[in-house]
């Protein structure tokens, strides 16, 4: 089993986190994984993004050339990451942020208003666990059982979020 | 001790650059002078509070000509001291580096590369494996250069370098790069914590002459009978050096056609291109030198006259591979693949590299072949 | 009738600065002075190492960008091989007043001939927010975490009060950009610096007070108010040396 | 009207100064978001802009150009 | 009965300095200082490069050499590492004020608690005879043979001058040697910047003008003159900073 | 020109520092930043009047950081520029270097090395080698380093420097050491005054942008792609150099049954052996590299296959030896000679280590023998 | 006598420092060399010594010392 | 023909000049020659020494191990160089300054009132050229005439003193 996704969006929406969250929940049941950042010239508002690969095989390069997967919060990102998915491969994008249509068709695609259902929630914040949720229903890299148990390692001193962030991720995963 | 973070062997997710600095707080380091540059900040970050715990010294100093010296001040002190840069803060403490490798004092510490020359980029680079290895600074002297190629060395290898430093009086430094650095992977520490109170003493350090004939630290040999002296005596620690402390990692090398040497990075992409190339049936073996310097010279030979044939995988435009090809003797081909200036090559690619220096016909042994240009 | 519009020194290229960060501002003031000299075509700027490494695309001027605090000394080698060149410098607080103390001390101290651009933030912007020279005492950054302590990390560095009692620099000021009425006080200043350069008076440097709400960890309106309130105080504006007069 | 006041939106980074530094308080974020995620600054009521500039002299993007009538 | 002679702080080696040179004497007030303190065993004592890099000869206590100028950090490194340690540097002009201007002014700002002993003889004496940041306007130097001209080779740099705006200094004094006066209140200032570390207040520089009869080209009598004449005006003797009552 | 001091040919008795910043002037360098170091004061001190008299700047830099920066600016204008040091001070510019050899600006600089590492002595030695050859500063870049024998090519080379640090816009320096730097001998200029304003025009100078674009000189580029262009870039210009501008000497290499190969100082006492050994009918040979880098790695290669035994003497503990190694391709004999601390040796030790190099049985071919150790 | 004025002639290297500081001006160079070349300095009238201390303050080389009876 | 010869010295003492002088005169003869100074770690006051070899054959090192010939101006000097000298070779010293004898019987010993002579001329500064004229007079390694003509160009500007300076040259030539 491997998995290897790009989470991308504006420094701020949380997709490093998301992409460390996932990494955390991975090692939890003991598979392999790496994490690798990467932002970029810009300083803040600017766009950021990570590789993380879930694996029960030895990972050699953290760097995704091929995404299996693509969390797209942005329109940059999506216009970025897009082309470089895998045919056949998954593109989970923003619908809040993103008013165009993604243009392949030899890709799975879901929409999530990640935004409004976080706002709903109580704070955009979550927006990216949200995505995150539907990112495990669809490809199930790791369960979201090993997810919510590994937020208080991630959030470290955040107890409040857990709750919303446990709800995001339900939401989210009803997106398939 | 309750500022023991972690549990020895507990597994934890951590960033290569993290991993670094809770290892080198592990294996006793007390003292950090450091300037920030990425893509290394993780490691004064982390240590700017990590130190206060553990009851050491953090600064960031003004500069690296500066955290350098603070080091020669902190390991004349029998402080484990660490700093760590990239690039250009490596080149601005070749000067004291050189100080401190004359003065015998035992320092530890590592370049994470980025893209070079000049200001370059922030990406993960190989460029300065010279730099590490032949000394950048002036003189006759040598430094033990530790190259890391998972998240799980970042966090160990400090406590080698610190004994190997201590032991020889040496400095010894990680080379890793930004992709080490920034990545996250999961890892556990191999030691366990180091209790400062029970290193051995040292006999040479600067804490004040009660009890004791005094001491003197002091580069400056006038006497050019005096200083060939000091330079032969490093000389032959140095091939103390050489004769014991060689590490490196060999994987298929049995049955190999073609063998790659790659450390950090670039050994991580080998195989990657290694395991695809056996589901292929191209039988591929890797060496990963582990010791930059000392250079694990004698593998090289053998496996340089036993397979005949060697490619070289670099993120640069080709440095390892001459001390491949000086102890490959001429006896085996040699090729290099090299992407410089923050490209990490994908395994295809080193996979496509095999596959033509394979194929390779009419190439004068010893000489280099750059597979880049073919 | 007047028009206020991106300056003809400046390229199209948009900065890629966060949002509420002073060095854009700064840019534009640079850009008018030029301007108004009517001196792009012999104008020089070096670019630091720090958030403002950018900057040769956003002048339309010859640029040349340097190593990490090394601007004066480059500077130097410039103007002594041109002296007819206007050159400015723009450099960070880590870049003048840490890693390039000693050559922004003696390139004052040489009196060399050319304006000196230094933008105060109390932060090492480009590098993710760490301890600057100038940062604050209780200030957090990201390698002061508890806040900066004197005691251990040292004081802030006052650099216009620090080079005033040497004899080469010939005019010093302070002045911040984090208001409107400061913005035209630095607008003089700037233009103050260039004149003693055109006037062959020797080296000038302009201290500016610019906010990164970034690096600070606050928002762009926050960001001011700590301009205002904290760094001020600590670092009063003003002349501190003026000799454009003699 | 006694200037005109125009807003590069793409460039506007929502920082809010020059809604701050406005004296006639005619400047507010738009309810849409830019290419780059932000809310531009639009201007509300025009006609009572009196060409200060101080939003042109505070703007860290260059965004805003005022020209006096 | 009072004897004056070799403090026991110093080995029998003689020094190699010049004849008149003002190392000597400083070296002699440095050891009795450590010897009236009784701290020789607790003393580390700090060699630049210069010609003073020979000290760890003269003083007998725990020495260590350093690179050029970079005494502040290394001293920096030691009494972090070792806070019950005395520590001093001993610096000459080139070492202190040109190659190490950053490590003494950062030294100096987050006010690490050492003792500096800042020997201006206004020249490179070791490297023979070139300009020191120090060197007089007019005076002739190997590197300057028609005399320092300040719009060219720059202004001397005041060390005490130009550390005092800063926060972290805590004493700060320009002191001589070319007389027996001076020595006597040379002698007086260093204890007291030893004295200010004892007492864990922080940095403390003594600037000492000292006569380098070789460098300058002058007998040994006429060097003493120079600095009366030349130097003291330009560089004027007294305490510039002291914190040490607050 | 009456700012011409020497004529072509003029026979002068000289300094070898000094006839190194003549013929810097006369070769067009109008730029002097650096800071004193012994043993090349003389270089600073002759020009502190040479280049008034020629209407160019000496400045005595703060630093040698300082000192490379300036020059970073000044030959960004366009101007002919020089630093000189030794040791520890080219430490300090590795940095600059790095930066210049990335923005390719042409400069010329010297090392004259003395003992190392840290303060090291004052006195002759080669210690430097590695960090000259192989750029002791970060990333992948590469420097022309000439390596003057006398007095004489102490005068002439700056001129080469210039003219190859020009045509290829990259550093080039002078890889000298004390004793070159302090003796006198006779010597001559072989090149006429070079007129700067005849210089061919640069188009990449920063002179301000009127009537043309504007130009930018940048070492950041921050996208990877961008970066490993430019590093290709430096690549296939290092080889064109490569392939131009290697020179060395020979000296009765036809009939010789072993091959002495040493630069600058070494070479000259190997000549001394050379012709005590000749006398006593040994038949030796030299191969003098001239350019340390581009190495001479064609004829090290020849030599090594056709005569089977090489004696690489240096004044340090074994650098350029591992060059010769290198090339060498395992093909010869190797031994080696060294003295590091500022000792030069004699040449009738050099002739000792000929005669023990000659009776040594049951050599390794192309591993390094020390002859110090036997 | 008030002191007990000792000169070591080895460390002496003429600077006249100590001729130039003494009150008494009982201070001259010697007439022959030392082993470094140089005339060191000695006492002439030993007993009109005050024990000021002067000599010793100013000698570079402490090729003075002065004993205070 | 080969001389080697080192002038050794208290700084000051000139030891270094008459070195000049000597190859000077030697290239004015296109004879090979090299000068090599060397300065001891102390400064004024300290000892000098420079090595002069005049050849009609290439000159590979300008350092010299076996002196024919040493001119000691000090005590210390002749301390050092005398064990030094060549079996044979010339040993010449100031005796106005070294008031010990010279130890070896294997060698030729010439002592030269250096000073003494000097100072009868007006300055001791140009006891060096008292010893140099002895070396000449002694060795032929160049002649006195070459000497005399090449003072010009070493001392420049010293017109003053090129009288005295060549009456110390012959008043040393009288020395064997
Ligand atoms: C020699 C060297 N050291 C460190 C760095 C890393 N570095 C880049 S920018 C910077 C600090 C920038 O801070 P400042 O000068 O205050 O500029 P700002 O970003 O705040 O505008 C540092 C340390 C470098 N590029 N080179
Ligand atoms: C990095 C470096 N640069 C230059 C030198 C050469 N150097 C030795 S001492 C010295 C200057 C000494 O002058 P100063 O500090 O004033 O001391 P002084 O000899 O006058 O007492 C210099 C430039 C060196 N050793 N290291
Ligand atoms: S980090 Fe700070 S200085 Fe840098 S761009 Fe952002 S706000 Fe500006
Ligand atoms: S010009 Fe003045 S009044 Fe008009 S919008 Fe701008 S700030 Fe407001
Ligand atoms: S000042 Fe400029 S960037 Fe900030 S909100 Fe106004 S228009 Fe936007
Ligand atoms: S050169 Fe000057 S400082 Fe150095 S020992 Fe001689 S007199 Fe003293
Ligand atoms: S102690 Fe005083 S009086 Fe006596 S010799 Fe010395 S200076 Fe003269
Ligand atoms: S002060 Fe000392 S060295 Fe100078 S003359 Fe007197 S005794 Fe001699
Ligand atoms: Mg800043
Ligand atoms: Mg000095």
């Amino acid at each position: 089993m491997r998995q290897e996704v790009i989470i991308s969006g504006f420094g701020g929406q949380g997709v490093i986190k998301a992409g460390v969250l996932l990494a955390t929940a991975a090692m939890t049941e003991d598979k392999r994984c790496t994490h690798f950042p990467s932002y970029g010239a810009e300083m803040r508002g600017g766009t950021a993004n990570c590789s993380v690969i879930v694996s029960t095989d030895e990972i050699a390069s953290p760097i995704i050339n091929e995404p299996d997967t693509v969390i797209a919060m942005n329109e940059p990102s999506l216009d970025k990451f897009e082309p470089r998915l895998k045919k056949g491969g998954v593109l989970i994008y923003n619908s809040s942020l993103i008013s165009k249509k993604p243009s392949r068709n030899d890709i799975d695609i879901v929409a999530v208003p990640a935004n409004e259902i976080a706002e709903q929630l109580g704070t955009t914040k979550c927006a990216n666990m949200v995505v995150l949720g539907a990112y495990i229903s669809k490809t199930h890299a790791v369960s979201l059982e090993s997810i919510k148990s590994s937020i208080p390692k991630v959030f470290k001193g955040k107890d409040k979020f857990l709750a919303t962030n446990k709800s995001a991720l339900d939401k989210g995963a009803q997106f398939k | 001790m309750n500022i023991e973070k972690y549990k020895k062997g507990e597994k934890i997710l951590i960033k290569g650059n993290e991993a670094m600095a809770e290892g080198a707080v592990r294996a006793g380091c007390r003292f950090f002078g450091g300037y920030p540059i990425t893509p290394q900040n993780e490691v004064p970050e982390y240590l700017s509070w990590r130190l206060f715990e553990a009851g050491g010294t953090f600064i960031q100093a003004e500069s690296e000509v500066a955290a350098i010296n603070m080091l020669y001040g902190a390991a004349a002190c029998g402080t484990r001291s660490m700093t760590s840069s990239s690039g250009c803060g490596i080149s601005l403490k070749q000067e004291g580096i050189s100080y401190i490798a004359s003065a015998e004092l035992p320092i530890f510490y590592a370049n994470v590369i980025r893209g070079g020359p000049g200001l370059g980029n922030i990406a993960p680079c190989q460029g300065d494996y010279f730099q590490a290895t032949r000394g950048g600074g002036h003189g006759d002297y040598r430094v033990i250069v530790l190259a890391p190629g998972s998240v799980n060395e970042m966090g160990n290898f400090p406590k080698l370098a610190y004994d190997l430093a201590d032991k020889y009086r040496n400095p010894a430094m990680i080379l890793a790069d930004g992709l080490l650095g920034q990545m996250m992977e999961p890892m556990a520490f191999d030691f366990d914590w180091v209790n400062i109170d029970k290193l051995p003493p040292k006999d040479y350090t600067m804490t004040g002459c009660k009890g004791r004939e005094r001491r003197i630290i002091n580069t400056l040999l006038m006497d050019i009978n005096v200083l060939e002296r000091h330079n032969w005596h490093l000389f032959e620690k140095y091939e103390q050096i050489k004769a014991n402390e060689v590490r490196f990692e060999e994987r298929y090398t049995d049955d190999a056609d073609i063998i790659i040497v790659a450390f950090g990075t670039s050994a991580r992409i080998a195989v990657d291109a290694i395991t695809k190339a056996r589901e292929q049936g191209i039988k591929v073996g890797l060496l990963r030198p582990i010791t930059l310097w000392p250079f694990p010279e004698k593998i090289v030979a053998e496996l340089a006259e036993r397979v005949g044939k060697i490619l070289v995988v670099e993120m640069n435009i080709g440095q390892l591979v001459e001390d491949v090809k000086m102890f490959a003797n001429g006896k085996s081909e040699i090729y290099f693949y090299g992407r410089p200036g923050g490209v990490v090559p994908t395994g295809e690619e080193v996979l496509d590299a095999i596959k033509r220096a394979l194929k390779s016909r009419n190439v004068k042994l010893g000489e280099i072949n750059h597979l880049n240009k073919l | 009738m007047k028009v206020f519009k991106k300056p003809l020194s400046m390229t199209p290229i948009p900065m890629r600065y966060c949002p509420g960060c002073g060095h854009g501002i700064i840019h534009r003031l640079i850009a008018e002075v030029i301007d108004e000299f009517d001196i792009r075509e012999r104008t020089v700027g070096i670019s630091p190492v720090g958030c403002s490494v950018f900057i040769d695309e956003y002048f339309d001027c010859d640029m040349i960008q340097t190593a990490h605090g090394r601007a004066p000394a480059v500077a130097t080698g410039m103007k002594r091989s041109i002296p007819n060149l206007v050159v400015f410098s723009y450099q960070g607080d880590g870049d003048l007043a840490a890693i390039g103390t000693a050559e922004t001390v003696h390139a004052a101290t040489r009196s060399e001939n050319f304006t000196t651009i230094f933008v105060n933030n109390a932060i090492y912007g480009m590098t993710g927010g760490q301890q600057a020279p100038t940062t604050m005492p209780t200030q957090k950054t990201t390698t002061t975490p508890f806040g900066r302590e004197v005691k251990i990390h040292g004081y802030p560095i006052k650099v216009c009060e620090m080079l005033a009692p040497l004899d080469g620099p010939i005019y010093l000021e302070r002045v911040t950009v984090h208001k409107a009425s400061g913005v035209l006080k630095a607008k003089r200043a700037i233009k103050k610096g260039f004149q003693s350069q055109l006037d062959g008076l020797g080296f000038s440097l302009i201290e500016i007070l610019s906010p990164c709400p970034t690096g600070w960890g606050l928002t762009c309106k926050k960001a001011c108010e700590y301009v205002d309130e904290v760094m001020i105080p600590y670092y009063p504006l003003g002349v501190y040396k003026d000799l454009t007069q003699k | 009207m006694k200037a005109e006041v125009h807003i590069i939106e793409s460039l506007c980074k929502e920082c809010g100064y020059c809604i701050e530094a406005c004296p006639k308080k005619i400047l507010e974020p738009a309810d849409y978001y830019n290419q780059n995620g932000f809310h531009p600054v639009r201007i509300t009521k025009p006609e009572e802009c009196t060409g200060c500039s101080l939003c042109y002299q505070v703007c860290p993007e260059i965004a805003i150009e005022v020209r006096k009538l």
